[in-house]
């Protein structure tokens, strides 16, 4: 009813089309008779994979305007066949989540709140605290003269949502720099 | 509650929000507190199986509006009628009164109306179709047509009333000529409009609504023409409100057969909820003031102190009968048992009668 | 003029021109798993937002209590013991024995010959989860009694809601024999806790407006499976032109009473009821209220040519009255 | 799985935790099959399963080792399989003893050190190199994980420090047998006897399991074997998460190993996985004891030199592709610091820091707390609710330097400073932590490329959807990014040990917003040839891999994922248009074969065991393995092939060793090797219980980590004073609507609504005998916590009856956390548990533990302490309560020479 044009009044549409009772045709708005997933009007669709769970389903990924618009199961996957759970379903909502935080926060020693710190200061930070670490404990070789070559200033914890290749440079990295405390959830 | 020596420490006990879907009764159901839960109500276990005591049917999402609605628009066209006769009478105060009555009441109502839409601004919507089967969309109809004649009739009486001073240039004749016939046109709509609230209120499953579907428009244009009799004795003289508490008596009877017919039809459950509580209550009282109201209008309705005072009485007798029904009928779609039982006992009864084609619920 | 009850063909009947096979659900409860993919799917599709109260809801594992403006699909969970258990097949039993209508027998599909027909012992306890939807009814309250043409019938003989039409009159809410449809209001709950720097509510949509499944008309127009029933891990939710649902599950019922699992039922398959049928068929282990559903549902609208003449005569009456009292004196 | 008859579900809540997955199951139970869900709990798998069983949590393996019992003395067992596949013939070392003589103990261990010497339960060996009784030679050796069907399995995840997933490596001896299997010392006849008081009656006594139950299982099972069927298994952290829950899964292997469901259509065990590449997380793990591929990280003493390391790992001459060990190593180091790794310096192995124990998370965690650890980075990792005994967690965080939280949200492990329980109670104050703590916004799944490798060991490639909002990013540039931070600044050392960083591969192309490409990480995964005419050409199989330095590869179980350049686990065939096997749908490692050892599909001859369960077989006319799937088997080992016994490697198959990833090709019903806590899966009560030891003297597995301490006390078991202070047993789990800690779940709207309060799962008998109000609130009381919760009275708990008294369980899901952020939240059940490990694994032992339930909320502040300390007192819970390795018969538990409070309770292995 955006634009009201007389003769497209449902009640004249009504009489045209025979639906006396308003039912069907007659009644339709403008917009409904435009009517379109948002699927379709997506940019491009993406094939992915459900994050929760080690099944493994398929996902597509719909995206419009550079934002992801809809996930849905996809249905060429053999594995899932485009079926989801609650959580791989909610997925859309992990990515766009209202609470989801996109700013780094830095916490301070004592302090009561966090503040705002740009990603590129952050991560020099991290940097400089990691070669602190990894020198303050630092081991050389054990009691027995034995080489240990290894740090035990600092440790890490991951998670089992981490890909492959960031696993692998994880480790790759952490072992280079002597840490052995590596561990993820496999373990939890 | 009291049952660890912590207890001081503990938080306040938050109060539960208020459960969305009303009573947390647990029906039967589940097999005697198979869900679980070995808590002993109050009362004993109803007879029925539901789901957790949800609702099965969603009341109208009706406020208070929607009743004075209804009360208004039996005023508005129990008015009407009374214009008209005032009209054809020649009791001028009467018409006049009765005429700007109606108009007020229906402007009131339509008002109420709009407000109790989710979408206000969209009221226009109304109109966009007509359809049969939509009691509130026939009702816009009637209400429109009704609107249009009682409006035409009231700017005439104003036009009077000021002494000409509306600015209405030519058509000052014009109006003059259609003010009869629209106070006609206006009095043709006026009972459907005290009756389609009945069959709004009927063509829908809140229980105890649809089972008053047969006698309930009777009461409905009964308690209008109680009130709008009650509201012209309030108006107008007693000299010329003579057809008013005649109407007013004749619906004072009207409703209180009509009422007990319907009670008397309609699925004893799902009548309970006009007893009880404070739909109860209303309709408690509404009754007894349409009797005072009745009884004052015989005896001393020639007395103007009286008449106003038994006037006021059917007014509030039939905003009470409106606002009992209203929320009888809110009560009965949120407790499951008034959708389940009657249902089942139907639906009993027809299979005990041999028709066994009809069930929502098959094997094959 | 269309029909207001009985069996039709609801496209026709709302006078599409180039009408689609009705389409429909097929929710076979028997192998839900309760996991409420189905609730999830679908408020992510359509966008509606979270109305729980973020507290239990003291009804098992059920917290979202019921379908309403924003909940288009609702997962029941009942727990029951071997009472209540016998009690369900004994009654799905009679059912067979009233010589329920087996509106055309199911073609006696070959049974997995049939090893074993004695009922299966019954259970010491069971836990049935069920995923209620809207019934797109064959003769849909809500849409008869709508006033503004807001709910309409699709090609597909669906019932869906436009947004940008409805009034929020609320008529269609008292409408609906099953209680689906709803006026939608604001009122989500709040986050529990307090949430620093982050942004509250986020604006609900459509607030005032009435609500319900639109069986996803705007996947259905592009023929794309409804989202609930495209993620049901289990097929539990089935879509599929009306006519194969129906097939389908009788063969279904006729399967499960073969095994001895007498309790099942179907809800909604006959378009003898009180709604024409409805184009989301289920199929039940015990009565339908136990489930929340209406046991014997009627179109309030098949009534209401009555209603009208009820009313027309009460205004006669009126009339009537009025003539009276102004013939009836003098003063 | 679609394609079983029957299928067990035991220590999982399938239908719940993977409900897609469980559409197979949904599946096979139309076409008939059985579904059986054994679990302490009747949940919505239990709804949907033909049959529930409750069992008592914890006592799995007595009902396990019943159902072998019976199968082996009513000669159930599918005979041709057993003695063709598996060790069921091979003799034992005849200075082993067994549980059954030793009242719980084994031949070997050790009370010091808590460990087993393994030595007697070796294979007896000829020792003139003769052969066994029928001469037949044999070479067993291999992964303690008999073949399970989704390959590496918790136990490979660490299955001791030293052993990678290639098992204890074994010389390559000669074996005696027995084929009559009727030698005392045969594998047979000690499974025989180790199982026999395994009896119904037993079952019902120890895991409350009714007699005509077990039968009903035990005939489900039993009729459902075979040639012509097939029976599977499906289990997931239920039985891992035990202090002995490696062995839960070996006496699933051994029943099917017997039934002969192992590496057959529908048999096998389903391992279920909860995260999304939690077995990638392993196959290229971020753990402290393994290198990519199941390759061990060096040990000091052990390990000192490359040689002593490829010499411990594997031998050359064992059976199976383990044998080249050397030169998936040696691939490894060239791919993380090429032209650094060159023969003269052992290819960088110096540069690999060296292990002296266990140094595993719950290690660190101690580490922590003795302020030994200064920084700590959590990705996508929330501790303070998903792990167990979270005081003692976010207690070790308040004692860090710095923090580093990398997720999605802002979980109650980055704001624990702020708003934790130790901040309610008083323990910490928000003023006096020094830890600063970095919050880095990630990026989620469709915000970056890259592959996860979902249970059954596929890797599926996810495409970039969306570049990350904001400051988010992924870990992969995140990493990559520290990495060349960290090299700057060291840019100029001349320090020796900095070279590891400087000689690192680090240059991977970066796109416009800096992230690395992660097809380039894929392609250094898969591993290249680095000289030769193929130089730079992408490896296509790890067969390709050479020890000479001629090759690259940084996993080389995943070699082929890149083979020709092309990335296969990108491939997406759509699933209905190819075989049911799905080939080309994603990549699955080991060269991307569905099943493993599918080899056992088919009988000895090469033909299938019948035509019903046909899968691969060997093609006389094409002389080839042929089949639904890639043969796990070198495609042209003819089924008779005999191979030259002094043979090594891949070529010392036999064409009846189908389990071809395990040094001897055989499936194995008893571990002479590799096991911490025993060859035989053996019955310990859990760390705490409410019961004794039906079976023996032994309460607990001797071989379990303990982390005797104050802040991590366990009550008292059955028979010891105080037991009854904490009389009831909790166990944890999931459920459908949040995902573990709750970091992707209890932040989203759509899913927290669906639950959104802490509760816990009681009986109505419990409720009465409580006085607990349905839907009320409770505290739960824990030797470590308490918490409150909502009350869920249910029939769904069944108190069960166990050696003669109630045994009433709690359940409690785990997905809530205190803190002010997520959309819901609530009381962690986490808390409630305490640290015990599984010692293969390093698992948390967090499925049961004793607990008090009472009505109404905790206390708050100072006093929730003053309530865990009380109960404490009562039940007189000491750091040496529940911690004796030994129990015997007769003697009072409570004393033990082994844990000392004052010492670091860590065990050394």
């Amino acid at each position: 009813m955006s634009r009201f044009s007389p003769l497209e009044w449902p009640v004249l549409r009504q009489i045209r089309s025979g639906d006396l009772l308003g039912r069907g045709p007659a009644v339709t708005s403008e917009r409904t008779r435009a009517t379109s997933p948002r699927t379709t009007t997506a940019d491009r669709v993406v094939q992915s994979v459900c994050p929760y769970c080690a099944v493994g389903c398929g996902q597509r990924v719909y995206v419009k305007d550079e934002k992801v618009v809809q996930i849905e199961g996809d249905p060429d996957s053999p594995i899932s066949r485009g079926r989801l759970c609650p959580k791989g379903a909610a997925s859309e909502q992990l990515v766009n989540a209202p609470g989801r935080q996109t700013e780094v926060l830095y916490r301070a020693p004592r302090a009561t709140e966090w503040q705002r710190l740009d990603l590129d200061t952050a991560v020099g930070m991290v940097a400089d605290r990691v070669l602190e670490a990894r020198r303050n404990g630092w081991q050389d070789a054990d009691e027995q003269g034995r080489p240990l070559r290894r740090t035990m200033g600092f440790a890490s914890l991951g998670g089992a949502t981490l890909d492959n290749e960031e696993n692998y440079l994880i480790k790759k990295l952490f072992t280079a720099a002597g840490a052995i405390q590596i561990e993820n959830q496999a373990r939890i | 509650m009291s049952l660890s020596e912590f207890d001081s420490y503990r938080p306040p006990e938050p109060p539960r929000r208020r459960r969305r879907n009303g009573p947390r009764r647990r029906g039967a159901g589940q097999g005697g507190g198979g869900d679980g839960s070995r808590e002993m109500p109050m009362v004993p276990e109803p007879e029925f199986g539901s789901y957790y005591g949800r609702p099965v049917v969603k009341p109208a999402p009706w406020g208070h509006e929607v009743a004075a609605y209804l009360f208004l628009g039996g005023v508005a066209g129990g008015s009407a009628l009374l214009a008209l006769g005032g009209q054809l009478t020649g009791r001028g105060e009467l018409r006049r009164n009765a005429r700007l009555g109606s108009v007020t009441a229906l402007g009131l109502g339509g008002a109420a109306l709009v407000a109790d839409l989710g979408r206000p601004e969209r009221f226009l919507h109304m109109l966009r179709t007509f359809k049969p089967t939509s009691p509130m969309s026939m009702g816009t109809w009637i209400l429109s047509a009704f609107g249009a004649g009682m409006g035409t009739a009231v700017a005439a009486e104003v036009d009077r009333m000021t002494g000409s001073r509306l600015p209405l240039g030519p058509l000052r004749p014009v109006l003059r000529a259609v003010e009869g016939p629209a106070g006609i046109e206006a009095a043709v709509f006026a009972g459907p409009l005290a009756a389609y609230t009945a069959a709004l209120l009927s063509d829908t499953a809140t229980p105890t609504w649809n089972a008053a579907r047969e006698d309930l428009a009777f009461v409905f244009v009964s308690s209008a023409s109680l009130a709008s009799g009650g509201l012209a004795m309030v108006t107008t003289s007693v000299g010329q409100a003579g057809p008013a508490r005649r109407l007013a008596v004749l619906g004072v009877a009207g409703e209180l057969v009509a009422t007990k017919l319907m009670e008397r039809r309609m699925d004893p459950v799902a009548a309970e909820p006009l007893h009880h509580g404070q739909a109860g209550t209303m309709l408690a009282w509404s009754e007894r003031l349409a009797v005072a109201g009745g009884l004052g209008t015989l005896l001393g309705g020639r007395h103007r102190g009286i008449a106003a005072l038994s006037g006021l009485a059917l007014l509030a007798s039939s905003a009470l009968t409106r606002f009992g029904v209203m929320e009888a009928g809110l009560h009965s779609a949120v407790d499951p048992r008034y959708t389940i039982e009657p249902q089942k006992a139907r639906l009993a009864a027809r299979r005990a009668a041999g028709i066994t084609d009809d069930s929502i619920t098959t094997v094959g | 003029m269309g029909q207001l009850a009985g069996p039709t063909d609801p496209t026709a009947d709302a006078h599409w021109e180039h009408s689609h096979a009705r389409k429909g659900f097929f929710t076979d409860t028997s192998i839900c798993i309760g996991c409420k993919a189905c609730e999830v799917a679908c408020k992510e599709w359509n966008q509606n937002p979270q109305d729980g109260e973020l507290e239990l809801l003291e009804s098992s594992y059920d917290n979202t209590g019921a379908l309403g403006a924003s909940t288009w699909r609702h997962v029941a969970f009942v727990e029951q013991d071997s009472e209540r258990i016998e009690e369900a097949r004994e009654s799905g039993r009679k059912l067979v024995s009233l010589g329920m209508p087996r509106v055309g027998p199911p073609e006696a599909r070959p049974q997995p010959a049939a090893e074993d027909t004695t009922p299966p012992d019954t259970p010491e306890f069971r836990w049935l989860m069920s995923s209620d939807v809207c019934k797109h009814c064959t003769h849909a309250g809500c849409l008869d009694v709508c006033p503004t043409g807001a709910l309409f019938r699709t090609e597909h003989g669906t019932v869906v809601v436009q947004d940008d039409v409805c009034n929020g009159c609320g008529t269609c809410v008292a409408g609906c024999p099953f209680g689906v449809i709803e006026r939608r209001t604001d009122g989500t709950a709040a986050p529990r806790t307090e949430r620093d720097g982050q942004p509250g509510k986020p604006e609900v949509k459509n607030v005032g407006v009435a609500q319900k499944c639109t069986l996803c008309y705007d996947r259905m127009v592009d023929d794309q499976t409804p989202a609930c029933a495209q993620t049901c891990p289990t097929t539990s939710i089935k879509y599929g032109e009306h006519e194969d649902m129906v097939e389908t599950a009788r063969h279904r019922v006729a399967e499960m009473h073969a095994q001895g699992r007498t309790e099942a039922r179907l809800y909604g398959a006959n378009e003898l009821d009180g709604v024409g049928g409805t184009g989301s068929v289920f199929l039940l282990l015990d009565e339908p209220e136990v489930y929340g559903l209406p046991p014997d549902p009627r179109v309030p609208t098949a009534d209401l040519p009555r209603m009208y003449q009820r009313a027309g005569l009460a205004a006669a009456g009126m009339l009537a009255a009025a003539a009276l009292a102004f013939a009836g004196g003098r003063s | 799985m679609a394609n079983a008859d029957c299928i067990v579900i035991q220590g999982s809540n399938m239908a719940e935790c993977h409900p897609v997955g469980y559409q197979w199951v949904t599946e096979a139970k139309a076409r008939g099959a059985r579904v059986i869900h054994v679990d302490p709990r009747f949940t919505r798998t239990s709804a949907v399963a033909d049959k529930h069983v409750p069992i008592r949590a914890g006592s799995d393996i007595v009902l396990l080792g019943a159902l072998i019992n019976h199968v082996l003395t009513h000669d159930l067992w599918f005979e041709e399989y057993v003695r063709a596949y598996t060790n069921a013939a091979t003799l034992v070392n005849e200075d082993y003893r067994d549980a059954e003589d030793l009242d719980g103990l084994f031949s070997g261990f050790d009370p010091e050190t808590g460990q087993y010497d393994m030595s007697t339960w070796a294979y007896a060996e000829n020792e003139d190199g003769a052969g066994g009784h029928d001469g037949k030679v044999d070479a067993p050796a291999g992964d303690p994980d008999d073949g399970a069907e989704a390959g590496a399995e918790a136990v490979e995840e660490a299955a001791g420090q030293q052993l990678g997933s290639g098992g204890a490596p074994m010389e390559h001896a000669r074996m005696l047998h027995d084929e009559t299997l009727q030698d005392p010392r045969t594998v047979f006849q000690i499974l025989k006897r180790h199982y026999a008081r395994y009896t119904p009656e037993m079952v019902q006594e120890v895991c409350g399991i009714a007699p005509e139950d077990f039968a009903y299982l035990v005939r489900s099972i039993t009729e459902n074997s075979g040639r012509e069927r097939t029976t599977c298994f499906a289990y997931a952290v239920g039985w891992t998460q035990h202090s002995l829950g490696a062995q839960y899964i070996r006496t699933a292997s051994i029943l099917q190993l017997l039934l002969g469901n192992m590496g057959r259509p529908g048999g096998g065990i389903m391992a279920l996985r909860g995260h999304a590449s939690i077995q990638g997380s392993t196959d290229i793990p971020t753990l402290f004891n393994l290198l990519p591929g199941y390759l061990p990280m060096p040990v000091a003493g052990t390990h000192d030199t490359f040689e002593d390391y490829l010499a411990a790992i594997a031998s050359k001459k064992q059976k199976g592709y383990w044998a080249e060990a050397d030169a998936y190593t040696t691939s490894l180091l060239k791919a993380w610091w090429g032209d650094a790794a060159t023969a003269d310096n052992d290819w960088a192995y110096d540069y690999l820091p060296r292990l002296t124990g266990a140094h595993g998370t719950f290690q660190t965690l101690t580490s922590m707390l003795d302020d030994e650890v200064e920084g700590y980075f959590l990705l996508g990792q929330n501790p303070a609710v998903g792990s167990s005994n979270g005081r003692m967690q976010r207690m070790a965080m308040s004692h860090l330097k710095w923090l580093v939280v990398r997720d999605l949200n802002l979980i109650e492990s980055a704001t624990w400073w702020k708003d934790g329980p130790e901040i309610a109670s008083g323990e910490l104050r928000t003023e006096d932590i020094e830890t600063e703590v970095f919050f880095l916004p990630a990026a989620t799944h469709v915000e970056k490329s890259g592959t996860f490798t979902q249970t059954q060991r596929l890797l599926q490639w996810r495409h970039q959807a969306v570049a990350p909002p904001g400051e988010c990013r992924s870990e992969l540039q995140f990493f990559f990014e520290l990495g060349q931070r960290i090299r700057e600044r060291l840019a100029d050392s001349a320090d020796e040990r900095d070279r590891p960083l400087l000689d690192l591969t680090w240059d991977y192309p970066v796109d416009a917003h800096g992230e690395p490409d992660p097809e380039a990480v894929l392609a250094e995964i898969n591993g290249r040839h680095l000289t030769g005419p193929d130089a730079g050409r992408p490896l296509s199989s790890y067969t390709e891999m050479r020890a000479d330095g001629s090759t690259s590869g940084g996993c080389w179980i995943y070699t082929g994922v890149y083979a020709d350049g092309v990335n296969r686990a990108a491939a997406r065939t759509p699933g209905q248009e190819q075989a049911a096997a799905a080939p080309d749908w994603g990549w699955a490692w080991p060269a991307n074969r569905r099943i493993l050892y599918n080899r056992a599909s088919a009988d000895p001859e090469g033909r299938p065991w019948s035509e019903r369960k046909k899968y691969v077989w060997w093609d006389e006319e094409q002389d080839r393995w042929v089949g639904d799937d890639v043969p796990d088997f070198p495609l042209h080992l003819a089924p008779g092939t005999r191979p030259d016994p002094d043979a090594g490697g891949a070529a010392a198959l036999a064409g009846d060793d189908p389990f071809i990833m395990q040094a001897d090709g055989k499936g194995w019903l008893y571990a002479p090797k590799g096991v911490l806590d025993g060859p035989l899966p053996t019955h310990y009560e859990p760390q705490e219980s409410p019961v004794a030891n039906a079976l023996y003297a032994q309460q607990r597995n001797p071989s379990r980590v303990l982390f005797a301490r104050q802040d991590n006390l366990t009550a008292p078991s059955a028979g010891e004073p105080g037991a009854d202070v904490y009389p009831y047993v909790f166990t944890t789990y999931r459920l459908t609507e949040h995902h573990t800690a709750g970091g992707m779940s209890r932040w989203l709207p759509y899913l927290s609504e669906l639950q959104p309060e802490m509760f816990c799962e009681v009986s109505p008998e419990l409720a009465a005998e409580c006085g607990l109000e349905p839907y009320g609130w409770a505290t739960i009381v824990s030797p470590r916590s308490a918490i409150e919760v909502r009350v869920l009275v249910t029939e769904r708990m069944t108190p069960l009856v166990v050696r003669g008294h109630t045994v009433h369980q709690i359940g409690l899901p785990y997905h809530w956390g205190v803190g002010g952020n997520a959309v819901v939240s609530g009381d962690s059940a986490n808390d409630l548990l305490g640290l015990t490990l599984e010692p293969n694994v390093q698992i948390q032992d967090s499925k049961v533990g004793s607990c008090h339930i009472r009505p109404g909320r905790r206390p708050r502040g100072p006093e929730l302490l003053d309530l865990v300390a009380e109960y404490q007192q009562r039940a007189g819970a000491t750091v040496e309560t529940g911690n004796t390795r030994i129990d015997v018969p007769g003697t009072d538990r409570s004393a033990d020479p082994d844990t000392d409070p004052t010492t670091d309770p860590m065990r050394e292995h």
